[in-house]
């Protein structure tokens, strides 16, 4: 399965493409993952991809994606083309506008709601993909969470996960 | 929005006025804003709060809120680092 | 002191830290897990995209197994840190992207001249110039080759994949060692910064190699003699007492300089080509798929290589008789057995993601009758199987 | 692309179609040229008469493209020595190099210095935010003793550039230090350096909330900031203190501001006498 | 201000200084007058033998002809304040040799990048590193052609003797003119220290080209754009109220950068190599001698073309038909003609002064039943009209 | 080769094979060499201990291949940066660099700068005789202002660089700047920068007769010294001085002389506590 | 013709060189003037080519010189092997000790007791050498001096010059 | 060479010794020395003279003729780029 997170710079969105990554590595499955990013600033966008499967990944980069979680507009204008027509769109619907069919939650807001912190976006919208995809463990990633996130923050970002997971199941 | 008794904030497009008549107005430019907080922390006189709601960018973005209380000084203009402030009087 | 990987105190702090598995990590730290299994201990060099990541994972990891790290004022000095630290005895590694690489190439042809062991990692990024800074490329094949002035030898190897870059490291120091030159190592900003499975051995099964030391005065008289008839001069490292002239003029065997005697030119230079070009089997290496009986064959390299490989597994599926050649030491190229595979085949195909460099060296090797086309592509974007099976298909 | 509703004239001073810059929410950077369009406004310059050249680096990308002039956005640490080619060619113009602390001090100090003592009438504006910014928060020659940087993950053993005190002993005709937070003294400042002849830096300590900051227990722009304040000193009192007393401290104020010969119009004397010399004048 | 080397004032102060006649002059002397005709008047440098002359000879000349002569604090510097200069419309040039243009790398492809005019001499010496500082060599040849990171094309020419250096420079400059490019002229330690006649001629005899301005506002706007279809953008100078914005990141044709979008990258590179590749009647130049008739095609180029040709007439005294091919423009090579003169000929000897490297050029060129031969030396000396017909004689 | 008959015991340190030098007649790069004999000598230092590194240029061959000991003969400018990674190798050699103004301060100056900020334990001794000598004498960035050279032949315009002033401001352990008809002093110095624990500078001026002193009427190299002796001030009344009555003066003495935390033992530090934290010290 | 002058830096080889080829270049020759030195210092060889022909030139260099004058051991030394077997070599007789016939004269000396300057020596060769030769004319060479010496020292230059061929005609 | 009341000079290979007996022995190396005259120039007491003859070298070298007033501050032997003069006592 190829995945694609696509937001604005210091919105996390490569740290969710490497916890989901970390996850899947877990799990034994093949995975690849992969970012593109502005020049280390937060204006632009941000995108990670994930490449996760049983067979041996020959590709280093999503070619078609099967999933793409979209965190704001500007990820979303840059990579909306790349999304397979019967793939599935994630959205932030507070700051993205698609122009497809999608499913979502303003995952900010959730953020905000559940840790006080907006930055933690990042992983209230992974736990919402994981919830509908279900192509890794909850706690696969709640383990990935602990290793790859700074020191001190793990709770916090396991809180804003599983809220968004939460969210995904409603 | 807070209400306060000599300030009106309304906004218009991106554009958020804080105006305080006889005093000053003060707009910010919420696409410009990337909700940095500098203008909200240095300001002396605590003229700015920050919005309840989330602007295009997904950051919450300061309102005058307190125009009246303005000095002038401008520090909140010349501090900002993207031009999204504008105090006149 | 020299600080070998192998003593057992430095054995005894790669088990402890370092237990064997897999890893999920990016091609950067692969390669500086590779340095530091392959005995590096002393690192210098200056951030740039996309190699910064190297920098940063030798930062951390050095001081753990009593390795230096510097960052240096800019590229040319790092390089020139590196070449005094080999001369201290220090298995010495550098890494930078294009910009980097070329402020490097007036020392790396020192390092060349000098005989210093050392490794240069270059993660290619999409130029010319700033270009594309945080975007791979594999537009510097041949300015590895070529990049500084004068004639000169140069090895390069490029990794394929994250668990390659591993084994190519330790393998880009054991060739800098055993030849007592710089070794570059072309890699990628796509492979750089891409996550992947890789396995980190038991420092028992890595194989370590070190540079030959003077086994008495006479040879540490002559730092740049033949005693060995293999090219390669012991190396009599500074603090020895040994008295050790190096320069990077024309320098007789005793290393004093001489330039104005055209024949002491003569004989350094072309020693220090033969030294390379007689020693082929150490560091000649490739990779072939299905080359038995490939009617289509795709010559491909570093990241490239991966999809080149994919699509030929793609290909057999469909029935077309494709191949994949790897060259994984880049330069030298391995022309010979390119002349081979050439003869054999209808039609190569130059996957790279430039405007078709490594090309120029297949086609130095392969006759007219060969249908030679390159599939090329820039803007930092990587070529897919789909894109390269594609081609297959059109000259199938 | 939406309109740019603010109402802050001195926008009229960069290149809308570029806004909002690339810069993180609450970099320095947008704050310095923020002063710098205030500095070329209050000198009434009109933008056609400065060229404005960068290195690499996200204080390189102030001006470009940001600022709405000639500008040139050069190779990593080389700025002055482009810009030095340009002042030459076009010796009536204001030459402007703004660009980061790696790139003007770390990689490109051996220009810095060597422009400083040349005295060519060059002004830098030289943003030292205490760190590689750009490539993602790296040590520089001026991140503080002691301080986390990526690649110093565990402590900074190195001490920081002195990077006016360094270029005024090697010539230049103005240099002062201010931080983003002096922004009135700075304005002051970057006009002076704007008029002075010769070789004049004017050395910007600003917040990288992001790369630097953030490691450093400073995650909000305002902190730093706020930390700006608290430990600048003016430099008449510097001069009276200790090395020990100043260490982690930022000196402010002006350096130098002296008189001498500046270069392009010392190498236009020379043409004309070397004309002069061999009777090529026209008569 | 635009100092315009044919206007009135200029062929005035030209006229008065330089009469036409034959001078006993250095080659480097010969270059640099050249520079001057040709309207350089801005020249930034580092002193490095054997192209010190050559700074020397502009620091004393271009005062007069109301020109900039600016020395550096290193060569990385001095190719910046070129490119600085150019941007103010004065022609520039730079001037080195191998260790200070493997510096001038980064900031060469800097130049091609953003379409810089400049002139770069390269007096190659003997390398690698420092090598035999003072003497002539023939070493660079590829590192003109790839020194610097990332897909790039290059225009180099090579002078085989000072008159001809004279002339070369001028053509030099009016293809950076032309096309928009830097121009690196390859010359050598040999030639540059030789003192000839060289005829001045009056500079009324001499062709000049100045680069392209933008007719309108509209051009201006896009300085990087395509407007007449031949890739070469008309240029609008600095301080001229174009706000003209320069990078050498990826940009559009407006200037912007756009770093992230892969088709603005390859619509740029593209057109970049367009440039160079669809105007190759502005820089393609050779000689032959005797090609017509040839059996044995010697090719060479710079200084050893000149006893290539003394042994080929000899060898035609001998009987022995004997041909010269010498690329006067060596970057782009003139693949084609080397194409067609290889299937006429039985054999082709290349004499460099390097261990063989314009050969490899020849290689792709032509069939493998044609002999192909180097003859190389390196160590300072030049190769010699006798030792050149010996070889020729060997293969007659 | 004929044998060396010379009494002087001192030329024990030097590679016999490899006299007389190439230097020139009167160069004063061979008097530093003598010097630095002298204060090696006078400290009872083992040349294996000592590893000495340098550029290009003529000042570069004073130790290579002249002085026995290891000698690493490297690129034009780079001396410093090489000298470096030797001295993180051998953190218990002293490490020494000899070369000139062009290469240390002209195209090296950055490493000197930084190099100076890390106050790494490498002691510089860079001969400055204003000019590029082994290139044929074009203009260098320490050739006083108004002077002839092959690059400047009618005069120069630029300003020479204060080394010692502006490294002093960099950060250095030990500077001091003497010239070569100084003999005495300059030893003393050398012996002090070999002994202080951090970086440290010696400036030489001294002579270049042949490519210096020829254009600028002082064809006799003891002409130059006199030229030295005439106008060498001591810094402490320099002081006291007004800037143009110090133009084309020497100032000499020494500049600092301080304490400060050296860079390959807080690496080292640094190690030790790494491995302590990561519990990996062997128990 | 094939002229090699050898000595060492510091006697002014170079400058004898090029004020031959400038002789011959004003009397309408073909000719061509090369060089050989150490690194700009005076402890080395330094080596000054001259070819003079009516024919055009190819070679670069002096294959077999004709005639070798040498100021010095070290220079004689370096180039010995270049000088033709019928070749004609002048020396500096207080500082060559050739091994092979030659004629010369102790040029130094004649330069001191001439001008009072050791460094005229190449003048004196000069002389010396166009006396023997004849290659060029004196008249040639005279007008060649006065264009190449630094301004000022013409005349001590050709009154060198004048000494050595006086001596050659001896 | 001038002969001086107290000053022996004697030519020994390539060495020239100057010895004033009970004072000084100057040994002057005419192989190392290059004739650049430092020392004839800054010795103080004048102790040096030119040599007549050239050295191998082409150059006129300097010899100790006046050994005995020599001071033995050692400025000869320490600035001599060449490592030519020893003085002992
Ligand atoms: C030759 C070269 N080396 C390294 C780089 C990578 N690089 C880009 S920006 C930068 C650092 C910029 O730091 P600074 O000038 O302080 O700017 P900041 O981003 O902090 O504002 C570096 C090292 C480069 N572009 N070129
Ligand atoms: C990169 C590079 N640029 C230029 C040179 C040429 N070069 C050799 S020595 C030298 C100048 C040396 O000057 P300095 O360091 O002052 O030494 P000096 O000869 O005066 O003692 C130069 C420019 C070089 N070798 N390498
Ligand atoms: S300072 Fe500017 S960018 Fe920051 S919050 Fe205030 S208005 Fe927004
Ligand atoms: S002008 Fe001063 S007082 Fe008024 S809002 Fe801005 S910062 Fe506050
Ligand atoms: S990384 Fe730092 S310097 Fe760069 S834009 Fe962000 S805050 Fe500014
Ligand atoms: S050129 Fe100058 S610096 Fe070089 S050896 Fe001669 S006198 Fe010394
Ligand atoms: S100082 Fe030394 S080299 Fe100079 S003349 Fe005296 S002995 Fe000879
Ligand atoms: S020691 Fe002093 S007094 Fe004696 S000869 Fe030498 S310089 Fe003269
Ligand atoms: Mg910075
Ligand atoms: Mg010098």
């Amino acid at each position: 399965m190829q995945i694609r997170f696509a937001g604005i710079g210091g919105q996390g969105v490569v740290l969710a493409g490497v916890v989901l990554g970390e996850a899947a590595a877990i799990e034994g499955l093949n995975v690849l993952q992969t970012q593109d990013y502005s020049s280390a600033s937060r204006g632009g966008h941000s995108i990670a991809d994930v490449i996760i499967s049983n067979e041996p990944i020959y590709d280093v980069m999503v070619t078609r994606a099967d999933v793409l979680v979209a965190l704001h507009q500007l990820g979303y204008d840059t990579v909306k083309e790349s999304l397979k027509e019967d793939g599935l769109l994630i959205v932030e619907t507070d700051l993205v506008k698609p122009d497809r069919p999608y499913v979502g939650a303003p995952f900010t807001r959730i953020a905000e709601g559940t840790t006080g912190l907006a930055l933690t976006v990042n992983m209230v919208a992974l736990g919402y993909f994981v919830a509908k995809t279900g192509v890794v463990k909850k706690e696969s990633v709640e383990e990935a969470i602990r290793r790859r996130v700074p020191e001190g923050t793990e709770e916090i970002n396991i809180k804003a996960f599983r809220a968004g997971f939460e969210e995904g199941k409603k | 929005m807070t209400e306060e008794a000599k300030t009106d904030v309304e906004k218009n497009g991106y554009l958020v006025v804080g105006k305080a008549e006889g005093i000053v107005e003060i707009d910010v430019d919420t696409f410009l804003c990337k909700g940095c907080g500098i203008c909200v922390e240095m300001c002396p006189r605590k003229v700015f709060e920050w919005s309840k709601e989330l602007s295009e960018k997904g950051v919450h973005y300061p309102v005058p809120v307190n125009a009246e209380k303005c000095i002038k000084c401008k520090l909140c203009e010349l501090l900002c680092p993207d031009f999204a402030i504008a105090v006149r009087w | 002191m020299i600080i070998r990987g192998d003593e057992p105190e430095q054995v005894r702090l790669i088990k402890k830290l370092y237990k064997p598995g897999n890893y999920f990590m990016q091609g950067d730290e692969a390669v500086s897990y590779g340095a530091i299994f392959a005995g590096c201990r002393f690192y210098a060099g200056y951030p740039i995209t996309p190699a910064s990541e190297i920098a940063e994972a030798m930062a951390r990891e050095l001081p753990k197994v009593s390795g230096y790290y510097l960052q240096m004022e800019d590229e040319i000095g790092s390089i020139a840190a590196v070449v005094g630290a080999s001369w201290t005895g220090l298995k010495s590694m550098t890494a930078t992207s294009g910009p980097g690489f070329s402020l490097m190439q007036e020392n790396l042809g020192y390092a060349v001249m000098t005989e210093t062991p050392l490794v240069l990692v270059d993660v290619q990024r999409s130029g010319p110039s700033t270009g594309q800074a945080t975007k791979g490329a594999q537009g510097d094949f041949f300015q590895a080759r070529w990049g500084t002035h004068g004639d000169h030898p140069i090895i390069a190897v490029s990794p394929t994949s994250g668990q390659d870059a591993f084994w190519e490291t330790i393998r880009a120091f054991n060739i800098a060692e055993r030849l007592r030159t710089p070794v570059v190592i072309l890699f990628d900003g796509v492979l750089a910064h891409t996550r992947e499975f890789v396995r980190i051995p038991d420092i028992g099964e890595v194989e370590i190699t070190y540079r030959k030391l003077p086994k008495n005065e006479e040879e540490a008289r002559l730092p740049f003699g033949d005693p060995h008839g293999d090219g390669v001069p012991p190396m009599p490292l500074f603090g020895h007492g040994y008295f050790t002239h190096v320069t990077g003029s024309t320098h007789k065997e005793n290393g004093l300089r001489d330039v104005y005697t055209p024949e002491v030119h003569d004989r350094l230079v072309r020693r220090i080509h033969r030294k390379i070009e007689q020693n082929r089997h150490v560091y000649e290496k490739y990779e072939e798929h299905f080359t038995e009986d490939a009617e289509i064959l795709v010559v491909s390299w570093g990241v490239t290589a991966r999809p080149s490989l994919g699509a030929v597994l793609r290909a057999r599926e469909e029935g077309i008789k494709a191949g994949l050649f790897v060259p994984k030491t880049v330069h030298p190229f391995p022309g010979e057995r390119m002349r081979e595979l050439g003869k054999r085949v209808r039609a190569i195909l130059v996957p790279e993601m430039n405007l078709g460099q490594m090309i120029l060296e297949v086609e130095r090797y392969v006759n007219d009758d060969v249908l030679l086309k390159g599939v090329n592509r820039i803007g930092g974007v990587p070529l897919t199987v789909e894109e390269i099976l594609r081609e297959i298909r059109g000259v199938a | 692309m939406p309109e740019i509703y603010s109402k802050y004239p001195l926008i009229k001073y960069l290149r809308k179609e570029a806004l909002p810059t690339a810069l993180c929410p609450g970099c320095g950077g947008g704050t310095v040229l923020n002063a710098f369009a205030n500095a070329v406004d209050g000198l009434k310059l009109d933008p056609r008469e400065l060229v404005v050249v960068s290195g690499i680096g996200c204080s390189a990308w102030i001006a470009s493209p940001y600022f709405l002039a000639d500008t040139l956005h050069t190779t990593h640490g080389r700025a002055i020595a482009f810009a030095t080619g340009v002042k030459v060619g076009l010796p009536d113009k204001k030459v402007v190099v703004i660009s980061g602390d790696g790139d003007l001090a770390g990689i490109g100090g051996n220009h810095l210095i060597h422009a400083a003592r040349r005295n060519i009438d060059i002004t830098v504006i030289l943003v030292n935010n205490f760190i590689y910014g750009m490539t993602g928060g790296q040590l520089a020659p001026t991140t503080p003793f002691g301080a986390k940087t990526t690649t110093s993950p565990y402590r900074n053993i190195e001490h920081p550039l002195q990077i006016s005190e360094t270029v005024s002993a090697a010539g230049a005709s103005y240099v002062a230090r201010w931080t983003t937070a002096h922004v009135y003294q700075l304005i002051e400042s970057i006009k002076k350096a704007l008029t002075v002849k010769g070789f004049s830096l004017v050395e910007v300590i600003s917040q990288c909330p992001v790369q630097f900051g953030r490691r450093n227990r400073m995650k909000e722009p305002a902190e730093m900031l706020r930390w700006f304040l608290r430990n600048s000193v003016p430099l008449a009192k510097a001069k009276k203190m200790k090395p020990e007393e100043l260490e982690g401290r930022f000196v402010i104020g002006e350096f130098v501001n002296r008189e001498r010969p500046e270069f392009t119009e010392e190498l236009n004397r020379l043409i004309d006498e070397v004309q002069e010399h061999f009777g090529l004048k026209e008569v």
